[in-house]
């Protein structure tokens, strides 16, 4: 019985455990996490909205005229496919994921306030 | 009356039924904290100092949730299946010699008690698996009551050999007597090795752990004959189980490691003895983890099968052993 | 000769004018059309000349005008689909579960999906989608919009 | 804070169900409690039947075959429970929201308590889903 | 004593996926079996006819959450072939990179969950704890620690820089000493083999009949790789070895599997050394020509194969999934009948169902089927099956 030898020598080994919420590690510089849109680039082409495999982007019309997307995160499958088809380099991928809520519905970025 | 008093308390505070349910959580902290440490993971954290109070939290949480009886169930029986667990586990508890030789309940013969409420406790969960009316609890008392056919000679012949050689000298089968036969010698040193590992394998069986936790294997059965409980019942099954642990772990140590005995002499005193008894009966808590954490669940007809083809024999050899060599060296 | 000019020079040869077409779209992949009356008799073929044993799947096609169904067989890395031509008014096809019993499945897939019934499949019963499913409606066929599909299921999408 | 508050925080057992996930969220859950993330920290365990849990762990977009099912399990949990929604099909229908057999979101079926979004989520995050709730069992008891 | 039936599932603690196995059971024998699955399904097929390619290529990756990578492979090979066009080697190479990994972890996560399935739960949690380094291998390379959204229609979307690909050379030195102990555990660890040997038989005749895929199949015997036959990506540039063991029960799939992940890590050092510079894609055009394709590789639980018919427009026209585990499921009333000497315990039905390594939201993605063949009847189909393909 082999695993005995190594069950007794993991009881002096250091734990593998991360105390999650009060140790953090560090997420990879180009993890896929919340999509930020930076709404002063953004000319409201739609190319993301279009390529969005989960409608997580809507375009919608601003009172001043012009189109911005919408962001719902409950949707977002976090692909950066829209980073990818962003002609402006508008959209980027940050690199938050602790992304828990109490309700789904208030999770939306809006582009208002912003004239472009 | 004075003296009703004291045994009164001695029945429910100390050493009896609190000290005893506090032990009981106590234990499943160790064993909890203990398998994570093996598994190389921290275990329970956050609940009190180190997670010491989980078991506590768990059982309060049970206690306070909504009780649900399945449709169908037998609502008697059901129902008061927890209570006569709880019952019987906090009457074997009475006793182990907890401080002093003696338990609170002492006179001759008691030993034949204790292996009695041992195979109580098997027929209850079968009572509960059948009173749940539902398939997975049935299943799971099915087995318990076939894990007992292959558990119960090696249990008790190896609680007999323990007692041996007390039965020989003293003529005696009470727990006190064993216990202060093993005041110079302790059992486990002798040929009671065998009897000793017998012991733990049995008990690993008799607490449904695994290798042996066959009556309720988590991904074959859901949780077995616990299934349909849920609330207080629940609260109160694992409490009495917690207790059972404690017990079987005593008796361990009781039978074979010299229960309160000092591990030298002259270091006597009823705290010391007390804490004595508690730190052999982590020893045996301990070497149960380690058993439960390094190998995997076997199936019910391989379960029997080992007990048949290799656990009786040994036992019974290990029995005539325990009863011969003794006379021999007399002799 | 190639493994894959081979096989269609076997089935040419053996089925002439009834191999409707038999194309090597790249290396290993060979696509072969047939209409449905020849469709088992080249699979048997396949199997008792050639020596396939596994069908990978079966692909069911609304082509629109017509149905097709297309068993991929996998023999030696080279992928043979065979497409059995289904005409829309009388879409009824012969089972090959009896041939390659792998097909099993695959074809209540197809028969699920298209309401294109398999002649012979010991058994097609209950297919259905849901138990609620509705009777007739076969998901992937072209004229059952997504939209009618989507409505079924669910009222409110946000 | 009352013991029994005091005791439910810290003893939350859960069950998983798995309604149609791709499995992407299941085993990040399942990861939640090997050595690395140990979920057992919190008095997590995870339990085999409803009957003894406290928070229900959904995955996936609810498929139309499965709806009764999780209803059942719903309903078989005794009270107080909660129930988490893992992953963005589960908060709402996601990637799927062309899938004809597909809820667009939990709470079309079932009340949810908190959603942990991601595609799928990390580890870390379904353990601060756990934290959220945590949290929210905490201010429900004052 | 009569017969009951057990039912495992949907809900159930061994099988983290909604299925139902009704398990008709005399005592603790299992004499007969019935599978429904279909809990899972969504309904991508349809939905993939109205989305473009490039929202496609991630509902696909979203078949399946474990071998996700392994589906959006498929499609872009299928519409790779529609469109004609090579992609550069670069791009072969990550691909196979991922695709590897991809399996590493798939067969570490089946290891644990199988010694879970035994009650083996230590065992559970160190392989678990050994394949969070292949998680974060995955996650620092592609962004994400399940769905790796590299594959695209026209190469990949990720380079791998030297920096990670030493990384990755690292994680994989580390593992493989880490695997080689898990085998030998596997093989000395009496409990295991108790568990494991003899139990879910699947004779060779039997998996060549019923199509079965993967590690299964070669479990039983039949040298059925993908990877060899077919090869794809850089597997034709790769040497590599076809495990295939003959004892044909669940031990021979676990040493398959773990000899498979020892393999899969030589694959990765080598494509690693191996892998030219050059572009990681090219541009494609949105509009697919009309055509169509056969996109088929090995996933870790044996072939998956993608059909794609496109009609010179953004979507395709018709798009055709097949996973490996509805091919291996027909094997699965086989191993869990009793007949004759062969006896199948209740406990053993986890194992046996898990030691196929079903991936149930792959197969559930378009379709569901009942197989209302009772144990009984079961067995005559069975038999029937045999006799019509063993007919001679």
């Amino acid at each position: 019985m082999p695993i005995f030898g190594d069950v007794l020598k993991t009881a002096f080994q250091k734990r593998a455990t991360l105390l999650y919420p009060f140790e953090k590690r560090d997420v990879p510089s180009d993890y896929r996490g919340k999509v930020e849109i930076d709404y002063n680039r953004c000319v409201g082409c739609g190319l993301c909205v279009k390529d969005c495999p989960a409608a997580a982007l809507e375009l919608v019309t601003l009172p001043s005229g012009n189109k911005k997307p919408r962001y719902y995160l409950a949707r977002c499958t976090f692909c950066s496919q829209c980073v990818e088809s962003c002609p402006r380099k508008a959209i980027k991928m940050t690199q938050f994921y602790e992304l828990a809520s109490y309700n789904r519905r208030i999770e939306v970025v809006e582009p208002c306030g912003i004239s472009y | 009356m004075i003296q009703d008093l004291i045994d009164l308390l001695r029945i429910i505070v100390f050493p009896g039924f609190l000290f005893f349910a506090v032990l009981g959580l106590f234990f499943e902290w160790i064993d909890r904290k203990f398998y994570a440490k093996l598994q190389n993971r921290v275990g329970p954290l956050y609940a009190g100092p180190w997670g010491l109070f989980q078991p506590f939290a768990d059982f309060v949480k049970l206690m306070a949730k909504e009780d649900i009886v399945p449709e169908g169930a037998d609502r008697p029986l059901f129902s008061s299946i927890p209570v006569f667990a709880l019952a019987l586990s906090l009457f074997a508890v009475l006793f182990l010699p907890v401080c002093g030789a003696q338990g609170v309940l002492s006179f001759e013969g008691d030993l034949i008690v204790v292996t009695v409420i041992l195979t109580f406790f098997v027929i209850l969960v079968f009572l509960a698996g059948f009173s749940s009316a539902s398939r997975y609890p049935g299943v799971g008392a099915e087995r318990s009551v076939l894990q007992l056919l292959g558990y119960e000679i090696p249990l008790v012949a190896s609680v007999l050999g323990a007692a041996a050689v007390t039965i020989q000298t003293e003529g005696s089968l009470q727990i006190k007597s064993i216990v202060e036969t093993q005041s110079s010698w302790w059992s486990i040193l002798g040929i009671q090795a065998l009897g000793f590992a017998i012991f733990l394998l049995a008990a690993q069986a008799e607490l449904e752990r695994v290798p042996f936790d066959i009556p309720e294997a988590e991904t074959e059965i859901v949780a077995g004959w616990l299934t349909e409980y849920s609330g207080k019942k629940l609260a109160l099954i694992r409490l009495a189980k917690d207790i059972e642990l404690a017990f079987l772990c005593g008796l361990g140590a009781t039978l074979f490691l010299g229960g309160p005995q000092p591990i030298l002499p002259g270091f006597v005193g009823a705290l010391s003895s007390t804490i004595i008894f508690v730190i052999k009966s982590i020893i045996v808590l301990l070497i149960l983890t380690i058993i439960r954490a390094a190998m995997s669940r076997l199936r019910i007809d391989q379960m029997v099968n080992f007990a048949w083809k290799y656990l009786v024999p040994i036992s019974i050899l290990q029995l005539l052993l325990a009863v011969m060599v003794p006379r021999l060296i007399v002799i | 000769m190639t493994l894959e000019e081979e096989i269609v020079n076997k089935l040419k040869e053996k089925f002439g004018e009834k191999i409707l077409e038999a194309k090597i779209q790249r290396a290993r992949r060979i696509f072969i059309t047939v209409d449905r009356s020849t469709y088992k008799d080249v699979i048997r073929f396949l199997r008792d000349n050639i020596g396939v044993t596994h069908v990978s799947t079966i692909s069911g096609v609304d082509a629109v005008d017509r149905f097709e169904v297309i068993p991929h067989f996998s023999f030696k890395g080279v992928v043979i689909s065979v497409r059995g031509l289904i005409p829309k008014d009388n879409p009824e096809i012969d089972t090959i579960s009896d041939v390659i019993p792998g097909a099993f499945f695959y074809e209540k897939e197809v028969h699920e999906m298209f309401g294109i019934n398999i002649n012979g499949h010991p058994d097609l019963s209950h297919l259905e989608l849901p138990d609620e499913w509705p009777e007739g409606l076969y998901p992937l066929r072209k004229d059952v919009d997504l939209q009618t599909l989507l409505s079924k299921i669910t009222k409110e999408r946000d | 804070m009352g013991l029994v508050d005091w005791a439910r925080i810290r003893s939350p057992w859960v069950i998983h169900f798995n309604t149609g996930a791709c499995n992407g969220c299941d085993i990040e859950v399942v990861a939640a409690l090997t050595p690395r993330y140990d979920v057992e920290r919190f008095g997590i365990r995870l339990v085999g039947s409803p009957r003894h849990a406290d928070i229900l762990i959904v995955t996936g977009p609810v498929t139309k075959q499965v709806e009764k099912r999780l209803k059942r399990v719903y309903e078989q949990m005794p009270e107080p429970k909660f129930v988490m929604a893992v992953g963005n099909c589960c908060a709402s229908s996601g990637a799927f929201r062309n899938c004809y057999n597909v809820y667009p979101g939990l709470d079309n079926v079932i009340p949810v308590d908190v959603y942990v979004m991601g595609c799928p989520p990390k580890p870390e995050a379904i353990i601060n889903g756990v934290v959220k709730l945590i949290e929210k069992l905490r201010g429900g008891a004052s | 004593m009569s017969v009951v039936d057990i039912p495992i599932g949907p809900q159930h603690p061994a099988i983290k996926e909604p299925l139902n196995i009704t398990c008709y059971v005399d005592g603790e024998h299992v004499v007969g079996a019935k599978l429904r699955i279909g809990y899972n399904h969504r309904g991508i097929e349809k939905a993939g006819e109205y989305q473009t390619y490039i929202q496609n290529l991630y509902i696909a990756e979203r078949i399946c959450g474990i071998c996700g990578i392994v589906h959006a492979f498929c499609l872009t090979q299928a519409t790779e072939d529609i469109i004609g066009k090579e992609i550069p080697k670069r791009a072969d190479y990550i691909r196979t990179i991922g695709l590897e990994l991809n399996r590493i972890h798939s067969h570490l996560l089946w290891l644990g969950v199988a010694a879970h399935e035994i009650g083996f739960d230590t065992l559970f949690m160190y392989v678990w704890r050994d394949r969070e380094m292949v998680m974060d291998v995955i996650e620092d390379f592609t962004g994400n620690r399940v769905t790796y959204a590299l594959m695209t229609i026209g190469g990949v979307r990720r380079d791998i820089p030297q920096e990670k690909a030493e990384r990755i050379l690292k994680v994989m030195d580390l593992l493989d000493e880490k695997v080689r102990k898990y085998k030998k555990m596997c093989l000395d660890e009496r409990t295991i083999r108790m568990r494991c040997d003899g139990v879910g038989i699947l004779r060779k005749e039997d998996a060549i009949a019923l199509c079965a895929v993967g590690p299964t199949a070669r479990a039983s015997g039949v040298p059925f790789d993908v990877r060899a036959d077919d090869p794809h990506a850089a597997y034709d540039e790769i040497p590599f070895r076809v495990v295939t063991y003959d004892t044909c029960d669940v031990t021979a799939r676990l040493l398959v599997r773990i000899d498979e992940t020892l393999e899969s890590i030589s694959i990765v050092r080598e494509a690693i050394k191996r892998m030219p510079s050059g572009p990681v894609r090219i541009r494609v055009p949105r509009v697919v020509p009309t055509g169509e394709g056969v996109g088929r590789t090995e996933a870790p639980r044996g072939e998956v194969i993608h059909y794609v018919r496109a009609n010179g427009t953004e979507r395709p026209f018709r798009w055709k999934v097949r996973a490996p585990t509805l091919a291996n499921l027909l094997s699965i009333p086989v191993m869990l009948t009793s007949r004759g000497d062969y006896v199948v315990n209740i406990a053993d039905v986890p194992i046996t169902f898990a030691s196929i390594d079903p991936c149930l939201s792959c197969t559930d993605r378009a379709i569901r089927f009942i197989d209302v063949s009772s144990g009984k009847s079961w067995v005559w189909t069975f038999s029937q099956i045999k006799r019509m393909y063993w007919r001679d």
